[in-house]
């Protein structure tokens, strides 16, 4: 019964803070976009604007919602909802203090790349119910793009879990904070495999900057063209709470987590997890766009024997002794 | 020591054995010149293996078996298989992997103007061969040696039959079959009796005299379609009809020289019969000096050698026959060495001139010195010239035979030693150095592929007679040359053919008129002509009465029931929807049927 | 919750697999009952391995699922190539194949 | 079932009734429209007509992705125990399988399989 | 849908690519398309990603400016073809004017002619840089980097604009060309701010050439991508840049002057390969160059009279009689021309038939033969770098 | 109480969702529903103390077999995804496969109880080292079926020309 409480308490909070994250993120993102174009970005609602997120929900909420007449109509009501689900799903696992975790599970690697796996089903649902060419064609990328891109996500994440000997996220912590960040050391499979899982867990679920299916030069709006209203604020948001809980898994993975000096481990938590939130924006507002094609070529040319490497050279570092 | 002996035995085993498989699979593989590559560098892997077995037999040690047990029934097995490695196997397995390495080799070049896909064939089959052959020198009990003495002949067949659109090669290569597969009834039969009697098919299981007898008797007859013996060689000179490489090979080094193997690996089996050694004897004795009369008119220069093969064959079963283990097997060696050198010397003079034909061809000495110079010395060495290998292991034998007096099988020999060098020298002259003839005036010497195998062979052909006692320690007895009056005389016969082949055949194309009655007799092949004669009389009306039998009284029966199933078979193919659900149901029915019946019993 | 219990749930599982079998047409509705099927067994394995305290039910359904994987992996691409050659992934289709 | 999971479950349950409680409420303040209007309702296809079906038989080659991406996973699934325990375990055995499995990749980037267009 | 069948209807459909295991989905690209540039459709066939075939449909624009030219008068047709290419206007007013010009046999003074380059070089860099943005826009997306590069050009042909408002009073819809010169000289202090905002644009330059000439992505994005070889150009009667990206070196600044073009000698930017990278390449070598000019010149501009023709006060003052007369001037996407048969309406004061030749309807032209091939990811860029402007192609 | 309550809520589901896929009218449908039996399969593991399985069913079959599957719809024709719908001999079916479950009930019903064992659960690590040393043979030949499978794959999938069109052009 105590996990029922355990869940109840400590799930709520969580899921409220990932949430106001998200939002202050969305804003955060919008005047940071402004400052690199130039521009002031929301300054209207609440002081510089920090409600405007807020302003875009009940905007949201008011909009009718629109079902196109030929959708599949169950899947086309479903698909939004899922992912809005599966995206705040991996935070379960995310210790973001010694003590705040939901669920300290002891497989919770393998729960998040499970997890991670599943988020393309809504995402394929939802393009293909609506029954519009664009959103079908940002479905197909988005199946092959999560597909090739979960193959190097699977294989970098093993690098912690061989290094720290466990597939618990609070083991790999606690291992990190006796010895060292897996991105400083051992550094050639650490900080590569680092860069490969953040990079290719937002690949996976098509999130910034790898929203290919979603390029809306080419498709529109991709996937949620024929959403509307909340539908559509749930795809967009899940999108965003994706991002940062990626980027919370990331630094857990391999940027020690909770760990630090001085500060309580909730605040350096929610440091580095803003601090990758934060690159993930600068990137996608200073890059062009790749080619879904050019994107699964480096994928599976590149990125896939790399990890592989990077999996063996850890395992090897271990073999020899590295980090007892 | 590098490896094991059980490893390299295995690489000699496997290494043909999976180049075979992967090229018999893989057929982009086969099509191209890799074919070649792996085929010959996986005969050079067992070759070098060889070696180092060899090298290890040296020493005295006693023999390596590796065994897995074959067909259990009820635990118990039934044979075993695996690899048995003593001084036997180990020289057998040397003398089959550098021939084989030799031939290869030469193929690579005498093959050079077929397609790719036709040669891949040809290494294919070659690594086949040499897989079976080694399965069979390395065998442990008669039944694997069985396995392998099949397979053999298997790739022998396919390899007779390699110019399959040439109806004569189609042909030799069924009667080749045919031939060698009746004869290896006897082997069967053998070894069923063998392991009924002894309860396993071990070579050196106890056995009574009486029924070793019997056994040895039936396992000679295999013998005798193998190598080839009075009056089942009829095959041999037929199987001409494949690539030269291929009879050199085959057709006179390794496989034929199978059937010697056999006994020598059975030998104690064949020690303990006496009665069957004495046939042996004379049946090898008589061989001998048939098949040199039947070479002597020959103007395919490969039957020459053919006959000649067979008429050698005889020696070795002669010397077995006699009790002389090591000259049998000390005979198959040099004789494995400089037949293959005639035949792939044969097959350089063939490919210079493109004809088989002994009367296309002379002058060749000058225009092709270093074939000219190898197939020289394996002629001498055939012939029995003192010094050369083939000289000591002939003596061996004639010494063997003559050791229990004098008897007419030593005649017999000693004549066909004549005969040997008769013809040798006859085939020199007409080849070497008659007058050039309109196609050998355009014959050159022959590339390099070819050449080396025959500079590889001459060697052993020239000097194995030295390392007799090598092959003694091998054999575990002692072997000391020393010249005796056989030997002189042995010698003697071989100067005097070579001198009587030159002072007949010095200025003149045609037999001698002396010789010509039996040249036209032998010529028109007294066995096959018998052969066919009892085909016709006998065979054919037999055939014929079982075909009235089979078309009007079985065939109606048969007839009747096929009606009866095509009918039935109509109604009944509805089931078969081939709709895979239906299937399934189908199944699903019978599992629950035998459910229920499970249940109510 | 005992073994019984979750026997039972697999058999069930298994005959509607076993249903789904026998009555879809298209191919893509068989491998769907193949994997309830497949499903069942790998439940009872689990069972098994729970019940015994023992891995070896657990290493087996590891295998069993990565059989699995590569079965559906070879089973699509039969669809497809039906498909390719009848225009039709209907099984009844490849009847045909009797002839 | 230890608490964890139970945690887990419960967050789980969390986490669904969040959108499902956006979507609730979205339906509850939505703005309707007064008359329905068939063309609000029309597929977007930039304004035109649809110009054929959009639910189209895909090329296979886009299954060859999937199937690789199934076949790395499994593999992927493999190593994870071992990865967890590698201190105690052998690295030869693993190499060896993905050495084999790399075969299979050379193969399919050698075919140009892996293309997606 | 038959495959023959479409192999008869378009010489260009490339058979080779279609493998008939898949449907083709037929796909309406635009009107209604982020990157269609405005209001036009392309119906592209799709092999899953793959363009199969591509059919342009155009017209969605069209609101009759030809016809309406024939019931104005001369000194009305200025603003209404003002709104054609309305990315350069100032091409448009000049190019109309130069045909009327050239009809009355006027000669245009000096200071006029100076001042006209000069508006077209700016124009010229307006426009080019306002296509770069949106050309980032399709390669990058509003909701990425694109739009930072977008909004970077937008600021900088924002004090492109603001110069010619000095001038004008207007920002886009300038209505300063008319018969025989301009008709509004320029401020006192306007060669200044000219000079500062050129100096801010020039020093932004390298910036832009950082985000796209010498970007990985860019070039991996551009690089061999809509190959059009010169022969098929000039055979669709493709001008400008596109033109000159082919390696066909024409520019009617240099090989037909006009304005002060006789003066000053262009540099003509052109380059090899034909795909959207040498195009590219071509509008920033061009942006360089217009800025070289337009310094250049604007020191030197002569004193004297700015219009050569008599005051107008009336719409219908300009009368010219019959006559035809086709000119033509480089405009920023290539050769601007205007027919004219003057003679018609009521007393001359109309011309009886006027036909613009818009160069972006040529380039559209070029489509169905550079999409077949590539995925709908390159159509975008492919139309992108081809820089259409549907207010001049549909007129 | 709480086990009992979720083993039933989970059976449930796996048998509701189960039929749903066995009677799908529509193929896509069809794979979704399996998706929901496999996921609660995957709650199934985690409450038979097999966690590893539970995500490797969550990562592999959810995941994996789910995307192929819907794929594998889509490379077929639209028109005849529906063509789930033709049905044949239901009545049949359903009676074999009744009469199979009772069979099947009642065997499991009159065999002895096994009492849920109280030794510790099988770890990861445990699953790990029985993979890397008992059945090593295994783990490595389940690596060649890989590699076999993605060549025959690849092979069977290849198609150089397009010989129908060749045929259509003629």
């Amino acid at each position: 019964m105590s996990g029922l409480l355990h869940g109840l308490l400590y799930g709520l909070p969580i899921i409220t803070v990932v949430l106001t994250v998200t939002a202050l993120g969305l804003w955060f993102e919008r005047k940071f976009a402004a400052r690199i174009q130039s521009r002031k970005g929301p300054t209207m609602v609440g002081p510089a604007g920090i409600l405007q997120p807020l302003a875009d929900v009940v905007k949201m909420l008011q909009k009718e919602q629109l079902t196109p007449a030929s959708a599949d109509r169950v899947l086309f009501e479903l698909a939004p909802i899922l992912c809005g689900a599966f995206a705040v799903a991996t935070a379960a696992v995310v210790p973001f203090s010694p003590t705040v975790v939901a669920a300290d599970l002891d497989i919770g690697v393998l729960y998040v790349l499970a997890v991670n796996a599943l988020v393309l089903i809504p995402v394929w649902m939802g393009g293909w119910s609506s029954n519009n060419k664009f959103a079908l064609i940002g479905a197909m990328r988005a199946v092959a793009q999560s597909v090739s891109y979960s193959v190097p996500m699977v294989l970098s994440a093993l690098v912690p879990v061989i290094l720290a000997g466990s597939m618990s996220l609070s083991d790999i912590v606690r291992y990190q904070a006796e010895h060292h960040w897996f991105a400083l050391w051992p550094t050639i499979p650490g900080l590569p495999a680092f860069v490969l899982f953040f990079l290719s867990s937002l690949a996976e679920a098509n999130r910034i900057p790898f929203d290919i299916p979603e390029a809306e030069s080419e498709l529109i709006a991709g996937i949620t063209t024929e959403y509307t209203g909340m539908k559509f604020g749930l795809f967009y948001m899940a999108e965003y709470i994706h991002t940062v809980i990626a980027s919370a898994v990331a630094s857990v993975l391999f940027l020690g987590g909770w760990d630090g000096p001085f500060y309580p481990g909730l605040h350096w938590m929610v440091l580095k997890t803003l601090l990758l939130f934060a690159s993930i924006y600068w990137v996608r507002w200073s890059l062009l766009r790749f080619r879904s094609d050019q994107l699964m070529t480096l994928c599976w040319k590149w990125l896939v024997p790399a990890s592989l490497l990077l999996v063996m050279a850890a395992a090897l570092f271990v073999k020899v002794g590295g980090g007892h | 020591m590098l490896a094991s002996p059980v490893s390299l035995a295995l690489t000699a085993l496997l290494a043909p054995g999976a180049v075979a498989l992967l090229l018999a699979v893989a057929t982009p593989l086969r099509n191209r010149k890799s074919a070649i590559v792996l085929s010959v560098l996986a005969a050079l892997s067992s070759l070098v293996a060889a070696i180092l077995l060899v090298k290890g037999q040296l020493t005295p040690t006693p023999p390596q078996l590796l065994t897995v047990p074959w067909l259990l029934q009820g635990g118990v097995p039934f044979a075993e298989i695996g690899l048995r490695i003593d001084g036997i196997s180990a020289s057998m397995l040397l003398v089959v992997t550098f021939v084989a390495s030799c031939v290869q080799i030469f193929s690579v070049g005498y093959m050079h103007d077929e397609s790719p896909p036709a040669q891949g064939r040809y290494f294919t089959y070659h690594s086949l061969f040499l897989t079976a052959m080694n399965i069979l020198v390395l065998a442990p009990n008669l039944l694997q040696l069985f396995l392998g003495w099949e397979l053999v002949g298997v790739t022998s067949y396919l390899l007779i039959g390699y110019y399959y659109r040439k109806p004569s090669a189609a042909k030799a290569a069924v009667k080749a079959f045919w031939v060698t597969k009746f004869a290896d009834m006897g082997l069967l039969i053998g070894l069923l009796v063998l392991r009924s009697k002894t309860g396993s098919f071990d070579w050196d299981a106890t056995i009574t005299p009486q029924a070793a007898n019997l056994v040895t008797l039936l396992l000679f007859v295999a013998v005798m379609g193998k190598s080839a013996q009075f009056p089942l060689h009829i095959w041999l000179p037929d199987a001409m009809e494949g690539p030269t490489p291929v009879s050199a090979l085959l057709h006179a080094a390794t496989m034929v020289a199978a059937g010697v193997f056999l006994i020598v690996r059975g030998w104690p089996l064949f020690e303990l019969a006496h009665s069957t050694r004495a046939f042996m004897l004379g049946l090898g004795s008589v061989t001998a000096l048939l098949a040199a009369t039947m070479a002597l008119f020959q103007n395919d220069i490969k039957k020459v050698l053919a006959y000649s093969t067979c008429s050698q064959l005889g020696y070795m079963i002669a010397a077995l026959g006699a009790g002389s283990l090591l000259g049998g097997f000390f005979h198959l060696t040099t004789h494995a060495f400089f037949k293959a050198l005639l035949f792939l010397g044969a097959g350089s003079v063939i490919h210079a001139v493109h004809s088989n034909d002994l009367r296309d061809m002379g002058g060749l000495a000058r225009k092709m010195p270093v074939t000219t110079l190898t197939f020289v010395i394996g002629a001498l060495s055939l012939a029995g010239l003192p010094g050369l290998a083939g000289f000591f292991s002939k003596d061996l034998i004639l010494e063997a035979v003559g050791e229990h007096g004098f008897s007419l099988w030593l005649v017999l020999l000693l004549v066909s030693a004549f005969l040997t060098a008769f013809y040798m020298g006859r085939l020199l002259l007409r080849v070497f150095f008659a007058p050039a003839t309109e196609k050998s005036s355009h014959a050159h010497e022959s590339g390099g592929f070819l050449l080396l195998p025959l500079g590889l062979l001459a060697v052993p052909a020239l000097a194995t007679g030295y390392f007799g006692g090598m092959f003694g320690q091998l054999y575990g007895t002692a072997y000391h040359f020393h010249l005796g009056n056989i030997g002189i005389l042995a010698a003697g016969l071989g100067v005097l053919g070579l001198l009587l082949s030159y002072v007949l055949y010095r200025h003149r194309a045609e037999h001698p008129a002396l010789l010509a009655p039996l040249g036209r007799l032998i010529e028109h092949g007294p066995m096959d002509r018998l052969y066919e004669g009892g085909f016709h009389r006998v065979a054919l009306p037999f055939a014929a009465l079982v075909g009235w039998i089979d078309r009007y009284l079985v065939d109606g029966v048969m007839n009747l029931t096929g009606l009866a199933f095509i009918v039935s078979g109509q109604k009944i193919r509805r089931i078969q929807t081939g709709i895979a659900t239906d299937y399934v149901l189908a199944t699903v029915g019978g599992v629950l049927a035998l459910l229920l019946y499970g249940v109510m019993r | 919750m005992t073994l019984g219990l979750c026997l039972i749930l697999s058999a069930a599982l298994f005959c509607i697999g076993l249903y789904g079998l026998l009555t879809h047409r298209h191919a893509i509705g068989l491998l769907l009952s193949l994997e309830l099927m497949a499903n069942a067994t790998n439940i009872n394995l689990i069972a098994f391995s729970r019940f015994r305290g023992d891995s070896m039910g657990q290493v087996f359904a590891l295998f069993s699922i990565a059989l699995t994987v590569t079965e559906v992996v070879v089973g699509l691409a039969i669809v497809i190539l039906l498909h390719r050659a009848y225009r039709d992934a209907r099984v009844g289709r490849a009847s045909e194949f009797r002839h | 079932m230890s608490d964890a999971w139970l945690a887990l479950f419960v967050f789980l349950a969390l986490s669904l009734i969040v959108p499902l409680s956006m979507v609730g409420v979205a339906w509850l303040v939505q703005v309707r429209a007064r008359k329905d209007s068939p063309l609000k309702l029309q597929t977007y296809e930039c304004g035109e007509d649809q110009a054929g079906p959009t639910w189209i038989q895909f090329h296979p080659r886009y299954y060859v992705l999937a199937l690789f991406f199934v076949l790395f996973d499994v593999e992927a699934a493999f190593m994870l125990p071992w990865g967890a325990s590698v201190r105690e375990l052998g690295v030869v055995e693993m190499t060896v399988f993905v050495l084999i499995l790399l075969v299979g990749w050379g193969y399919a980037v050698k075919k140009g399989a892996l293309r997606w267009q | 849908m038959s495959v023959v069948k479409a192999k008869r209807q378009n010489p260009h459909f490339r058979l080779d690519l279609y493998e008939p295991e898949a449907d083709l989905m037929v796909l309406n690209f635009g009107p209604q398309h982020p990157s269609t540039h405005g209001v036009f459709r392309m119906q592209l066939h799709l092999d899953g990603e793959k363009i199969v075939k591509a059919v342009p449909d155009l017209g969605y624009l069209h609101r009759g400016v030809e016809k309406l030219c024939e019931r104005l008068t001369y000194v009305q047709i200025t603003p209404i073809v003002d709104k054609n290419d309305y990315v350069s206007p100032m091409h448009n007013e000049q190019a109309i004017n130069m045909a009327f010009e050239k009809l009355l046999g006027i000669e245009v003074p000096r200071r006029a002619r100076y001042l006209r380059t000069i508006f077209a070089e700016l124009q010229r860099m307006a426009s080019h840089l306002l296509w770069l943005g949106t050309f980032a826009l399709d390669l990058g997306g509003a909701i990425g980097g694109g739009a930072s590069v977008f909004l970077h050009c937008f600021r900088e042909r924002e004090l492109i604009l603001d110069l010619f408002e000095e001038v004008t009073g207007a920002r886009f819809h300038y209505n300063t060309h008319t018969i025989g010169g301009n008709r509004h000289d320029i401020t006192p202090g306007w060669a200044q701010s000219v000079k500062s905002a050129l100096a801010v644009i020039e020093s932004r330059i390298p910036e832009y050439e950082s985000i796209t000439l010498s970007n990985g992505i860019f070039f991996e994005r551009t690089k061999g991508i809509g190959v059009l070889d010169g022969e098929l150009a000039l055979e669709l009667g493709i001008t400008g840049p596109i033109l000159r990206a082919s390696g066909v070196d024409h520019d009617l600044r240099r090989d037909a002057p006009y304005h002060a073009y006789d003066e000053i000698e262009v540099k003509v930017a052109s380059a090899e390969g034909g795909d959207c990278w040498a195009r590219s390449v071509v509008r920033l070598a061009e942006l360089r160059e217009s800025l070289r000019i337009v310094r250049a010149l604007v020191d030197a501009v002569p004193e004297g009279p700015i219009c050569g023709y008599k005051p107008i006060k009336l719409v219908g003052q300009v009368k010219i009689p019959s006559g035809q007369v086709y000119s033509a001037m480089e405009s920023s996407r290539g050769e601007l021309g205007t027919y004219v048969i003057a003679g018609g309406g009521e007393g001359n004061v109309s011309p009886y038939r006027l036909k613009i030749r818009p160069p972006s309807f040529h380039a559209l032209s070029a489509l169905p033969y550079l999409l077949p091939g590539h995925m709908v990811a390159d159509a975008v860029v492919i139309l992108g770098s081809l820089d259409p402007i549907m207010g001049e192609v549909d007129r | 109480m709480i086990e009992q309550v979720g083993f039933g809520l989970v059976a449930g589901c796996i048998v509701l969702a189960a039929l749903l896929v066995a009677r799908a009218k529509n193929a896509i449908h069809g794979v979704l529903w399996l998706g929901v039996v496999l996921g609660a399969t995957a709650v199934l593991y985690v409450m038979l103390r097999a966690p590893f399985l539970a995500g490797i069913q969550l990562l592999l079959y959810v995941g994996g077999v789910m995307t192929l599957m819907i794929l594998g719809v889509m490379l077929t024709r639209h028109d005849q995804h529906e063509a789930a719908l033709e049905r044949k001999r239901p009545w049949l079916a359903g009676v074999l496969s009744l009469f199979l479950l009772g069979m099947l009930v009642t065997a499991i019903q009159t065999s002895p109880e096994l009492h849920a064992s109280e030794a510790a659960p099988a770890t990861v690590k445990d699953i790990g080292r029985s993979l890397l040393t008992e059945h090593v043979l295994a783990f490595e030949a389940l690596s060649l079926l890989l590699l076999a499978t993605m060549i025959g794959a690849i092979v069977l999938l290849r198609r150089d020309r397009p010989d129908r069109l060749v045929e259509e052009s003629r």
